[in-house]
């Protein structure tokens, strides 16, 4: 055991946190959830492709510069500690592109990763259905085979689409196998959303901002190099995605250490005077597990690099760190007082966003039914 | 010994209920979320003709005469509908002390930091001190402050550079009127928990995922257990509450503070669990879930959280010798 | 609405206080869940008895007060708070005499009745089984119909049953009806546990006590008489009891408001030196549950005085007392700090105690599903 | 950076795993509680044999020369199986102080008001004000208290009536022997829990209710689901403040407490579910899981409870300037 950081490793956090304050912005971005927060976020990420900080984990020739999950880790910690903007490009970045890269034709890669880093095409996710929500295995979408155009066209209806409204692409889950049934005869689709029969409708999320989008597919056509992974096998392609969403990639220590940090300084501002004598402890607590759940990261990162592979475990970080996230927002609210109400007391829309982590990607109840059964071994019904 | 409303308070709930799912369906507070006042245009004038505003005025001056233990049921009604109106500011808090008649009177009382729906008020009643004063609405300097409930307009107050602030009430008057602010805030989360778990009970019960509707899963039934147990024994803390003030308990303020800090638990308890199991819906700004749920939040905390009512319980019952 | 006592029960109050202040033992006795224990409790029931105390609310032929409801909850809130002893002779009381006053003949009163109340005769209940206990209707113990001597043989196991060892009879449900299943075709019979064929076997609960027996029964014969109901419908005559048990009369406010009392006496004693900030609003919040209950209470009892008959909602109830005695007990030993291991701080017994509510009477999760299904009406499964 | 054990430090685990397995079987820790000592009769001996007892003291001085980030999960195995051994206390925390070949000690530091299995120790170490003294068998007066475990016989302590007290460490060695301790307590809470979930587990599995495994129904799935996280973000604190005692990091006090208090929680959520999950059946005296849940009531509270650890940590992250 050695929790201590090698010079190479030091090297990159100190050029990585050396960019960043030279680069981030000091006023905060309007929200990047909506159309004109979205177009400056972009910027942003353009200035990170630029410096190859966007995709640090991938290949140089994609954008990236090969870096270690280590170094992953560490750069994802030095950017949420500079305060620096949202991803608005991560569910292509963190979860495409994962998939891209294990079960995508060289073309495949060749054509859709470069874009994706420099944000040029930006890839929103296209899972659920309006009666397809926990239950991804109920997706009533279609793709059917037009020989003629080697090809096929795809309807129905995709929702709670993450920033479907500005983004250009989507991935998403279609029954090509009429006859199959839940997660059989499915087929994992690449949509440019310009595509003629797509529309895509925005709508707002629990704080107001255009986040969501409905897309509906009418007999929208799209060529036989558009599926990723094999045909029918969308479900074990897209299980490798959600993999990545509840686990490693998709919300890393740093964030929640950065949160810890601001809510330290919320505490030592208001905590005197705040009415619960009982949130000194609460505000410890919410720092130890933000603290146990990057130790738990440092745990899993050495067990992959030793050629472990994530499993049903992911099931355990995404409650926890979903459920610590609720926490540290509402321990802030309460030391906030009365003020706790206002939108503009920088901890309102952070609760707002905070509350879809135990439903998104999975719901926590969903998750627990995981843990039970496929990490504990208990019986399903 | 009897713990029960009068039949002529079930009746009152009962017309004020009817009244309300005429004049405030879900539509009307959709509407106030986007409108100039974040009010209803129709509801207020239908309260006001059936003489709710000015219930607490005694009959000789032009009320109703009547007590917050007939109003208390109101009050939750009101909730259960999100009613947007500042029917606890007029109707409990300034009413009584300013008398009947008035338009729209609103109320800054207690540990309140806002008030709400200033800018449509022809006076607000402030708390100076100890000491209740009545500031006509020529002589407010308002800020607007953004509420994450935008049918809850809110403002911060300046009333120092205009000498048309006039004394209504001295140190007991100011004490009863945080008291009947802080009930009727209580009662008015009461029915906002309700409606969420109503509301959510009926969604669980029709909306169907892994071949069954979700409300037959265990894991959604015991939350919406836990709301209704919740809500089952916050009820009886307000209403005692609403029976101390009539009756002039001396223990009034800690049994106030008491159901005010149960009703809060009970509907946050409400709220988090009608996210949860409406899912992404329920997150969704077009479904009008989120009106209820950020009412409860900002109730929660006006006049005081649930950790400040129990702070004033703590001085009464652990700290006297 | 009326919170206040009229004169005559301020006078039933002063009645019982006096008596109580007089006559409650200055030093707690040891506990009913032991041999010795039990006879000791056994005398003071007996005073009670003498003095009219034991059953306040039966009528006077069986040594009651026909006391009202309320002053039932009067007495009960004396008892509590004079710190008089454990009721041993509450499933007797409490359940099954309930269950006579509404299902027995006559002569079944006449003769059961009085000596249930002076504790000449002490009653333990026989529903659990090995294989069924929070599924009672899992009942596999025989009734078998002896023709010749007009009356039936009892066989089977009867397991958790409460101060067994100690008590003189049983009543609980047998399966009359071979070719019934699950809650139909059982009969509740009432047996003395001399009867030959009887076994009884005493073992400890988790606070080491002999509080626990199991009941063999090898053919055991039980006259016609000892049948409690209708034949075959012993399901519903021990509903009726089931809901006494979780509902109003296990569990009086008294009771919490009393343990209440005194958690606030160890906060005043040891507040102020300990480690965990909130245990402040914690006490607070516990006596606040107390006062909720107990007004809760008073509410129920304004229903049934106006003639409305308890249901699912005693489901409620039964929750939440027995998770409020947790937390109680639970604050009471963080209060403690170090001494919270011991046996003999006051508080770790009534933890222990305490831990046993959430499980027996049917567990909570059975009682939130009946909230759930029976309640608020959710479908089933 | 590399945050996972050695082959070496697991081959060691697995080692003592065997051992317990052997000598310390459920049937050894139920005889602990009725016998004359608390104790087992052979698995402390095959521990000594194994050099565990010793494991700390340096090679040259007739141990083994380890280090805590060694015997931490050793600490957790002996958790796993209830060892009634004052493991912790003998080899964690005394011996690297008074040095090897005792028979077996005990001690009485930090936040602790009763010392374990005293009555058979032949040294306790003691800490008086922020010195280690060590006080020799004879010199004790001893007082046995009746902990609620019966295999971990508690006292209070006497010495002032002897001279025989010598001190064998000062402020630097107190301060770690305080950390050693906690942090051996923190393992062994981890063990305790981790044998009550897979016995909570393997229960669920096969007693039916209801015509199911009641390990089926989503409210003990979601139970034990809990307490698989819980741990889960436990350990790894542990782990951590093993390592930092080891390296010598400054903060290696505030890493000790913050592992303590996660796995104090993370064990008493496991023995609030493990009985409720076992039902009637795992509240009786004659089934075995009350050794486990017992051992951890005591545990959570020797040398400081959930709260104190957390008061810890904030002197030392919230206080600072």
């Amino acid at each position: 055991m050695d929790l201590t950081w090698g010079p190479a490793e030091e090297a990159f956090r100190a050029e990585a946190r050396d960019w960043l304050a030279a680069n981030v912005p000091a006023e905060p971005l309007p929200s990047g959830d909506t159309r004109e927060g979205f177009a400056r976020h972009l910027e942003w990420e353009r200035r990170l492709f630029d410096a190859r900080w966007a995709v640090v984990s991938w290949p140089q020739r994609y954008g990236g510069r090969d870096a270690s999950l280590w170094e992953w880790c560490i750069f994802e910690e030095e950017y949420y500690r500079a305060g620096a903007p949202q991803r608005v490009t991560q569910n292509g970045i963190f979860l495409l592109g994962p998939t891209l890269f294990a079960f995508g034709t060289p073309a495949q890669q060749d054509r859709f990763l470069p874009k994706m880093a420099s944000g040029e095409e930006t890839w929103c996710q296209g899972w659920s259905e309006p009666d397809a929500g926990s239950d991804l295995a109920g997706i009533r979408s279609t793709a059917v085979r037009d020989d003629a155009a080697s090809g096929w066209r795809l309807s129905g209806q995709k929702t709670w689409t993450t920033r479907g409204a500005f983004c250009t692409h989507l991935f998403g889950l279609f029954r090509s196998d009429p006859s199959a049934e839940r997660h059989r005869g499915l087929t994992y689709f690449l949509v440019p959303l310009d595509t003629p029969g797509v529309t895509v409708r925005g709508f707002g999320r629990l704080d107001g901002d255009e986040g969501f989008a409905e897309v509906f597919l009418d007999e929208a056509f799209v060529s036989d190099d558009m599926i990723l992974g094999e045909l029918h096998e969308g479900w074990r392609v897209a299980m490798a995605t959600t993999g990545s969403e509840r686990g490693l990639t998709l919300r890393s220590p740093g964030r929640f250490t950065a949160t810890a940090d601001r809510l330290v300084e919320l505490w030592r501002n208001l905590g005197e005077d705040a009415s619960d004598p009982g949130l000194r402890h609460q505000v410890v607590q919410a720092v130890i597990d933000a603290e146990a759940y990057r130790l738990q990261t440092l745990a899993t990162v050495t067990a992959l690099t030793d050629g472990a592979s994530p499993g049903a475990e992911s099931s355990l970080t995404k409650v926890f760190w979903s459920e610590l996230d609720v926490r540290l927002h509402e321990i802030a609210l309460a030391l906030l007082g009365t003020a706790a109400e206002l939108e503009d007391n920088g901890w309102a829309k952070g609760h707002q966003f905070a509350l879809s982590g135990p439903i998104y990607a999975g719901t926590n109840e969903i998750q627990r039914n995981v843990i039970a059964e496929r990490v504990l071994g208990l019986p399903r019904r | 010994m009897r713990f029960a409303f009068t039949d002529d308070q079930l009746a009152l709930r009962d017309a004020v209920r009817d009244l309300l799912a005429k004049e405030c369906p879900p539509s009307e507070v959709a509407e106030a979320w986007t409108n100039a006042t974040g009010r209803t245009t129709r509801a207020w004038e239908a309260l006001r003709a059936m003489g709710v505003l000015d219930a607490l005025v005694p009959e000789a001056d032009g009320g109703l005469g009547l007590t917050v233990l007939d109003l208390v049921l109101v009050c939750e009604e009101a909730g259960r509908v999100a009613l947007p109106e500042p029917l606890v500011e007029h109707a409990v808090v300034a009413a009584p002390v300013v008398g009947a008649g008035r338009e729209s009177l609103t109320a800054l009382v207690g540990a309140m930091s806002f008030v709400a729906y200033a800018d449509t008020a022809d006076a607000v009643l402030v708390q100076d001190d100890d000491r209740l004063l009545l500031v006509p609405a020529p002589a407010l300097v308002l800020e607007p402050e953004p509420s994450v409930d935008h049918a809850r307009r809110v403002f911060t107050l300046d009333w120092s550079a205009s000498d048309a602030a006039v004394e209504v009430g001295a140190s007991v008057a100011c004490a009863e009127a945080i008291d009947r602010a802080t009930l009727g805030r209580a009662a008015y989360l009461l029915g906002l928990a309700q409606h969420l778990l109503d509301a959510t009970v009926e969604y669980a019960s029709t909306r169907h995922q892994f071949g069954a509707p979700i409300g037959s899963f265990q894991a959604i039934k015991h939350k919406l257990a836990d709301v209704r147990i919740a809500l089952e024994f916050a009820r009886p803390l307000v209403y005692r509450a609403a029976s101390s003030i009539v009756v002039g308990d001396p223990a009034a303020s800690v049994h106030v503070s008491m159901g005010a800090a149960q009703s809060i638990d009970a509907a946050l308890c409400a709220a988090r669990h009608a996210l949860q199991c409406h899912g992404a819906i329920g997150y969704s700004y077009e479904h009008d879930l989120h009106h209820w749920m950020k009412r409860v939040w900002t109730l929660a905390r006006a006049g005081g959280d649930a950790s400040w009512h129990r702070e004033r319980v703590a001085r009464a019952i652990l700290d006297r010798t």
